[in-house]
């Protein structure tokens, strides 16, 4: 079963790329139901008695689900179902969607692989296939800020790779392995060894820079700003998501072992990611640029927590472990919350570039009363990001500080809250520029944007909402949301 | 102990390779710089017992990728030379600070006594060979690659295919 | 009675506000009466709930947090009052928002609101409280964004100072819940000895006070007042909000820590209302708008119940809560006066009004009632409440005691002042407003104002029935009435002190000698002075008199003016401190940053190298 | 590890590195967009020497090598859409030269 998540974009990718049947126009669609389907697929699994089918036999992928994973191939579906909705707004002529629709099956059969493989060297291979196609991607349109954004991504990225190679091939060494199975003994094992240390800490640090954490992330607001509108929502939204922030939090739960100086330097790191995408956003002109170091800020949250369960979990007293499970858990629901209401933001930021032909915030205003769904359905992500009661962010948050003030950070827990004042206040500031105030005179005739957006604008905004509005619920259903050996 | 003195030398000879390929001013000797630089990890790689990496090294590396690289190197041929390479000239000096570096960083490890020593893993049974480890147990591995080559594939097409905007 | 009917206060009026929140466009229409028939509905349920108790816990959202409600005398007395204040002003507000583009969102915000105070007044668990508390900031928000097209400025201004706030509270929360090991708040008893409980106690404090309105905390409010819809005004922050954060603030003092006058928690509480006191009603008597001269009243009266609340005393907290019923009262029954004049005159500014006393009796009557009673006038319902917070104050220091006593002086004369500009003398000259068209306010506004006015009256007169069966027993079973005063008919009747009283009145005598003097000197003076007017040598300086060079009134607010200006310019400087300092450093930061990030991708990958160096010399050297 | 596996691991070991510091000077210094590209292949030179050492060292070679393999197909991917995204800055900008890429601040 779970190999389809695999193999069945890459057969559709073959199908729409078959000569007889190849009619282009039936591409994007034919992703979109892929998606879609995925995203309802993902709610059927825990349902599923069995997970082993006819493929299993035949393939040997080794893959896995976890509870983790679960969420974020949910998130993967979300987020490119609504990632082509806003490519097909926005793109145009029947061969451009052809190749759009090409290269985003490509970039979910990347995004899914690595979250389903358990072995570190596949998932480095995953990782590389959607960066791969995410460097196309940010290119399509082929202007010459993207060229120059997707080019610092190819840099970095190499960065990142050969820092991730270099740390597993230390690891093989050790483990004689790259399976997460026998890492985690191999790793549990010499964890004293400098060598492993070192290997610990090159694998966090490639992957800080493919999640786009500071002070590694300055190739993530280029890309994200200079990208087409419907990448630059699939890469918000899951493409760094998964191949840094997924795979930390992954390698956290299943491989590293509990070391509180790993989790002190990743905890700086979260901290410090926070800070500075916070205190950048505050002064960005560009709507994409703003939200690009919101999202560095937002996944400094992520990481913070994350470095918090590690610290924490190698602790002798159950209740440090206990605040360490909870801040994972907060992580993980933060990192899908924040799929969820960065991408509604990046759409709407789409649908004012497509009507208003701009997204300098200084040649926008008054778009509200314009554009109403847009500009609703973006107040909803902006105080949601924020952490705004009773959104879907608030409980991350919330959650988030809560786990970091019980495990005796408090320091943390008062910076986390800072950092989310200041959020709002950028976040409100963008409110106000775009969509408040008075309607510039050359934007009279602008009018909401076309129905792709203002669907995949509801389909996100409705998510965000009922997942704060039903989160004591969601909590309820700890087997989907949580990890299993999270016991709260 | 002669063995250690052919690995010394191909070590020697693959720095000075690199060194080479980023050093010299004309992009058509950096990418001749490039190959032999992959030629001697393929010697490198024969030496450590893994004769199947090594022919694909040479192949794709030593001869694809410098193929490539020259095509590119020949499209934006005018851009190569004179101006850049005056800047360049100087830098070469720069690599007498590798043996340097290298006896700093072997002092520190002598002098902070960083254990080096480590339990080796057990070693797989003698069947496994690289075509059934590739195909039994790296199979996720295979699909990335075909993904990742299907992607490169499109990439030139949505890149360089038509005319720019 | 089943606990969960508990819900039914909170999920009634939201959910209304939900569905008000959905009649866009012509639906609007049916907003106000369906508003008027939810908030009758929420005011059922509040008469219902009054004098019951019950305790409703529900799982909520996992890790041990628990939904939990508790209804008791003190939390159904407010429950009860803001439903009455909720169905007041759904019904004046039927009128006075007919026709409007937005009437819709300002009733559903409305009732949200009022779902949330409903929520926040039972909560008895310290995150649920932050929840509604947080949830009614938003509310707040949304209502004042509503008003006028700036008003989004406003609206962000006030947010960001009740969300400073509001981060303040958390922490006292945090502080509170960590010392008390439970975050239950019935179960939570801190003695203020430890300086982390005062902290905490401070800092919860901050969080009751400026929802209540207090300064330094307040600066909003007189832009709201212009900025919002009026009933807005009438609505929150001066009824809701006061009575929630007083009711916050009762509580912390009574249950949750035990205030008592050795604590110096108590002399700063006092500092700060009357500071409060005097601050906000010298700056009430320079304004030239009815509406902000209200809204600082607004502000002012506050300190009456922070001073009273302050003194630790029993006489001082039961003056404290009275006061802040009676002040939701007329205070609200005021900002209704107010709307009235607008919707008549379509302005507030009192430079355009005058003599609408005889065109408008009705609501001339209801606001003399209703400004004596704020006044304190004797027999109304805010006089007995000054008393007691007199009494409070005296029993503490005198000096308090006198800043309460001036206080009321200048409040006094504002009113005489504003009751003089707007309803009495003559049109103003050069007035926009067609005076011949001024009508009475129609009667679904006016039978608000009224029944507030009334109310004035009866809680005056018979002022044992809101001690001695709404503030008494929220009194009882705290640390005070346990230790000496068991005994509410103690608070209830004619003050005690006839020296209090008389003071009072000295107090009163001396504001209408202050107004009549300076009204004359003001007006025309015509007649009555004639003779000393035109006696030599005085001829030139009544000249100059006459040209208000030295007129006691006129230098005296030239006085109050600079004072006022100065005491304005304090205040906005505060406000420019904590606004500008605090967000220019982080722009400035931003710009540092934002400098840094040259476009450079060498730069970027030194930035990301020293980076994994730095993570991995820390790794190896732990 | 005996002394020989730990002398021939060492000598490749240190190679490796030495390829490492040379590829990242380039990749710092170099002023044209080609010239980084072939960087980044003497980084990954460096690193797939690094995995079969490693795989020689513990008797893997098996394993080693397909993952080597993969590296190398990675490898040329990558450098297949770098050159490409290369060429087409070339064709707007008329430029390699590594300050046309420098144009997105802030």
């Amino acid at each position: 079963m779970l190999d389809l998540f695999i193999l069945a974009p890459l057969a559709c990718l073959i199908l729409i790329n078959l000569p007889p049947v190849g009619s282009r126009r039936l591409a994007l669609p034919l992703a979109m139901v892929l998606a879609g389907v995925q995203a309802i697929a993902v709610l059927c699994l825990p349902y599923m008695p069995r997970l082993d089918g006819p493929l299993t036999s035949f393939f040997n992928f080794g893959l896995q689900i976890t509870p983790l994973g679960r969420m974020l191939l949910l998130a993967v579906g979300l987020v490119a179902f609504v990632s082509l909705l806003v490519g097909q707004a926005s793109l145009g002529q029947d061969r451009r969607l052809w190749q759009f629709a090409s290269m985003m099956l490509l970039a979910i059969t990347g995004m899914n692989g690595a979250v389903l493989v358990s072995d570190l060297f596949s998932l480095y291979v995953f990782m590389e296939v959607l960066a791969v196609c995410s460097f196309i991607l940010i290119a399509f349109n082929r202007d010459p800020l993207a060229l120059e954004g997707a080019f610092k991504y190819v840099i970095l990225s190499a960065v990142a790779s050969v820092l991730m190679l270099g740390s597993l091939s230390l690891m093989l060494l050790v483990a004689g392995s790259t399976g997460f199975a026998a890492l985690k003994a191999a790793l549990a094992a010499g964890s004293a060894s400098p060598l492993l240390k070192l290997a610990m800490a090159g694998f966090v640090c490639g992957l800080f820079i493919k999640g786009g954490l500071a002070p590694f992330h300055a190739w993530l607001p280029g890309a994200y700003s200079s990208a087409p509108a419907a990448v630059s929502v699939l890469l918000a939204g899951v493409g760094t998501k998964v191949s840094g922030l997924y795979a930390l939090l992954r390698l956290a739960m299943d491989v590293l072992p509990p070391s509180a100086a790993l989790g002190q330097a990743v905890m700086v790191v979260g901290a410090f990611s926070m800070v500075v995408g916070a205190v950048a956003a505050l002064v960005q002109k560009d709507i994409k640029r703003l939200l690009a170091y919101s999202s560095i800020s937002q996944m400094g949250y992520v990481v913070l927590a994350a470095g918090c369960f590690l610290a924490d979990a190698g602790s002798a007293d159950w209740r440090l472990v206990a605040a360490g499970e909870l801040a994972m858990a907060g992580a993980i629901f933060h990192l899908f919350n924040h799929s969820v209401f960065k991408s509604l933001l990046f759409v709407n930021s789409a649908a004012v570039e497509r009507q208003a032909g701009t997204t300098d915030m200084q040649l926008l205003g008054g778009l509200g009363s314009r554009m109403p769904v847009t500009g609703a359905t973006s107040v909803i992500a902006a105080l949601s990001t924020a952490g705004v009661p009773p959104l879907a962010g608030f409980w991350s948050k919330l959650v988030i500080i809560l786990a970091l003030w019980q495990s005796g950070m408090q320091a943390y827990a008062l910076l986390a809250v800072a950092v989310s004042v200041a959020t709002l206040g950028y976040l409100l500031l963008m409110q106000r520029r775009v969509f408040f105030g008075r309607t510039a005179p050359n934007l009279q005739g602008v009018r909401e944007g076309s129905e792709g957006y203002v669907v995949a604008e509801l389909i996100l905004a409705t998510v965000t909402v009922l997942v704060g509005l039903a989160f004591p619920l969601l909590m309820h259903l700890g087997s989907f949301l949580l990890p299993a050996n999270l016991n709260l | 102990m002669s063995a250690n003195v052919l690995d010394i030398a191909l070590t020697v000879l693959l720095v000075a390779a690199a060194v080479w390929t980023v050093s010299t001013a004309r992009m058509l000797r950096s990418v001749i710089g490039l190959a032999a630089t992959s030629a001697l990890l393929t010697a490198i790689l024969f030496r450590l017992d893994s004769p199947l990496a090594a022919v694909f090294e040479l192949s794709v590396c030593a001869g694809l990728i410098p193929a490539i690289l020259v095509s590119a190197v020949g499209l934006t041929a005018r851009m190569d030379d004179d101006a850049l390479a005056r800047r360049k000239r100087a830098k070469l000096k720069v690599f007498a600070l590798l043996p340097v570096i290298l006896a700093a960083a072997a002092w520190a490890l002598v002098r902070l006594n960083v254990p080096l020593d480590f339990a080796l893993p057990a070693a797989q049974g003698p069947g496994a060979t690289v075509q059934t480890t590739l195909w039994n147990l790296r199979q996720a591995d295979l699909v990335g690659q075909i993904a990742v080559l299907l992607a490169a594939a499109f990439g030139v097409v949505v890149l360089l295919k038509g005319k720019s905007q | 009675m089943s606990p969960n009917l508990l819900l039914l206060a909170i999920l009634v009026p939201a959910a209304a506000g939900v569905l008000a929140l959905l009649m866009r466009g012509r639906a609007g229409a049916v907003s106000g009466p369906w508003a008027l028939l939810a908030t009758a509905a929420n005011l059922g349920l509040g008469i219902f709930l009054f004098d019951k108790q019950a305790d409703l816990n529900l799982p909520w959202a996992g890790f041990g947090l628990q939904f939990v409600l508790r209804l008791y005398q003190f939390s159904g007395f407010i429950v009860l009052a803001t439903a009455c204040f909720g169905l007041l002003v759904a019904l004046y507000s039927i009128r006075f928002m007919a026709g409007r583009a937005n009437r819709n969102q300002f009733y559903g915000w409305m009732l949200l609101s009022l779902a949330m105070v409903n929520g926040a007044v039972l909560a008895n668990h310290l995150v649920v409280l932050l929840f509604f508390w947080e949830g009614l900031l938003g509310t707040l928000f949304a209502m004042i964004a509503i008003g006028r097209p700036g008003a989004w400025r406003t609206a962000t201004k006030a947010f960001i100072i009740i969300g400073i706030s509001d981060v303040c509270m958390m922490l006292g929360m945090a502080l509170a819940g960590w010392q008390a090991h439970t975050l239950i708040i019935s179960d939570i008893h801190l003695p203020l000895t430890t300086s982390v409980c005062t902290a905490a106690f401070v800092l919860l404090m901050i969080g009751a006070i400026s929802k209540g309105g207090s300064m330094p905390f307040h600066s909003w409010i007189p832009d709201a007042a212009v900025d919002a819809p009026l009933p807005f005004m009438a609505f929150l922050p001066a009824s809701l909000e006061k009575l929630l954060g007083i009711y916050w603030l009762a509580r912390i003092s009574l249950d949750l820590f035990e205030l008592t006058p050795d604590a110096w928690v108590s002399p700063l509480m006092m500092i700060v209302g009357a500071a409060t006191i005097l601050l906000a009603v010298s700056m009430a008597l320079v304004q030239k708008d009815y509406k902000r001269l209200l809204a600082y009243h607004a502000i002012s009266q506050v300190g009456y119940m922070v001073l009273g609340i302050g003194t630790a005393v029993p006489l001082g907290i039961v003056g404290g809560l009275f006061h802040m019923l009676n002040n939701a009262i007329y205070k609200s029954g005021l900002f209704l006066t107010g709307g009235a004049v607008e919707h008549a005159t379509g302005t507030t500014d009192l430079k355009q009004l005058g003599g609408l006393g005889r065109r408008m009796p009705v609501t001339f009557a209801c606001f003399f009632i209703l400004a004596a009673s704020i006044s304190g006038v004797p027999w109304t319902n805010g006089f007995f409440s000054k008393e007691l917070i007199y009494d409070g104050a005296l029993a503490r220091h005198w000096i308090f005691y006198a800043a309460a006593l001036l206080g009321s002086v200048l409040t006094a004369a504002s009113f005489l002042k504003l009751g003089h500009a707007a309803y009495l003398g003559k049109p103003a000259e050069n007035s926009d407003v067609k005076f011949d068209q001024v009508r009475e306010a129609p009667p679904s506004m006016l039978l608000p104002i009224v029944i507030l006015a009334a109310a004035c009256l009866v809680f005056g007169l018979g002022n044992a029935l809101p001690i001695d069966h709404l503030i008494a027993p929220a009194f009882a079973g705290t640390h005070f009435a346990a230790a000496e005063h068991g005994a509410a008919e103690h608070f209830a009747g004619w003050p005690e002190s006839s020296m209090l009283v008389l003071m009072t009145c000295l107090a009163l005598a001396a504001a209408i000698i202050n107004h009549l003097l300076g009204a004359k000197r003001a007006g025309s003076g015509l007649g009555a002075v004639d003779h000393i007017h035109h006696a030599p040598g005085l001829a030139q300086i009544y000249d100059a008199a006459g040209k208000r060079y030295f007129d006691p009134y006129d230098i005296g607010m030239a006085l109050a003016k600079v004072a006022s200006r100065i005491l304005w310019l304090i205040d906005r400087l505060i406000d420019g401190v904590v606004a500008g300092l605090t967000s220019g450093t982080a722009r400035g930061a931003g710009y540092a940053v934002s400098a840094a990030h040259t476009g450079s991708y060498a730069l970027y990958v030194v930035w990301s190298i020293l980076g994994a160096a730095a993570v991995a010399a820390y790794m190896l050297m732990h | 590890m005996t002394p020989q596996a730990a002398l021939i691991f060492g000598t490749f070991a240190v190679g490796a590195v030495l390829v490492l510091i040379v590829g990242f000077y380039s990749l710092l210094s170099t002023r044209n967009l080609i010239r980084s590209i072939i960087a980044l292949e003497v980084l990954t030179k460096s690193v797939t020497l690094l995995i079969i050492l490693a795989g020689y060292t513990t008797a893997q070679q098996a394993l080693a090598q397909s993952l080597a393999i993969t590296l190398i197909v990675i490898e040329v991917a990558v450098m297949v859409v770098g050159v490409g995204l290369v060429l087409r800055i070339h064709s707007q900008t008329g430029s390699i030269d590594t300050n046309t890429v420098e144009n997105i601040k802030g």
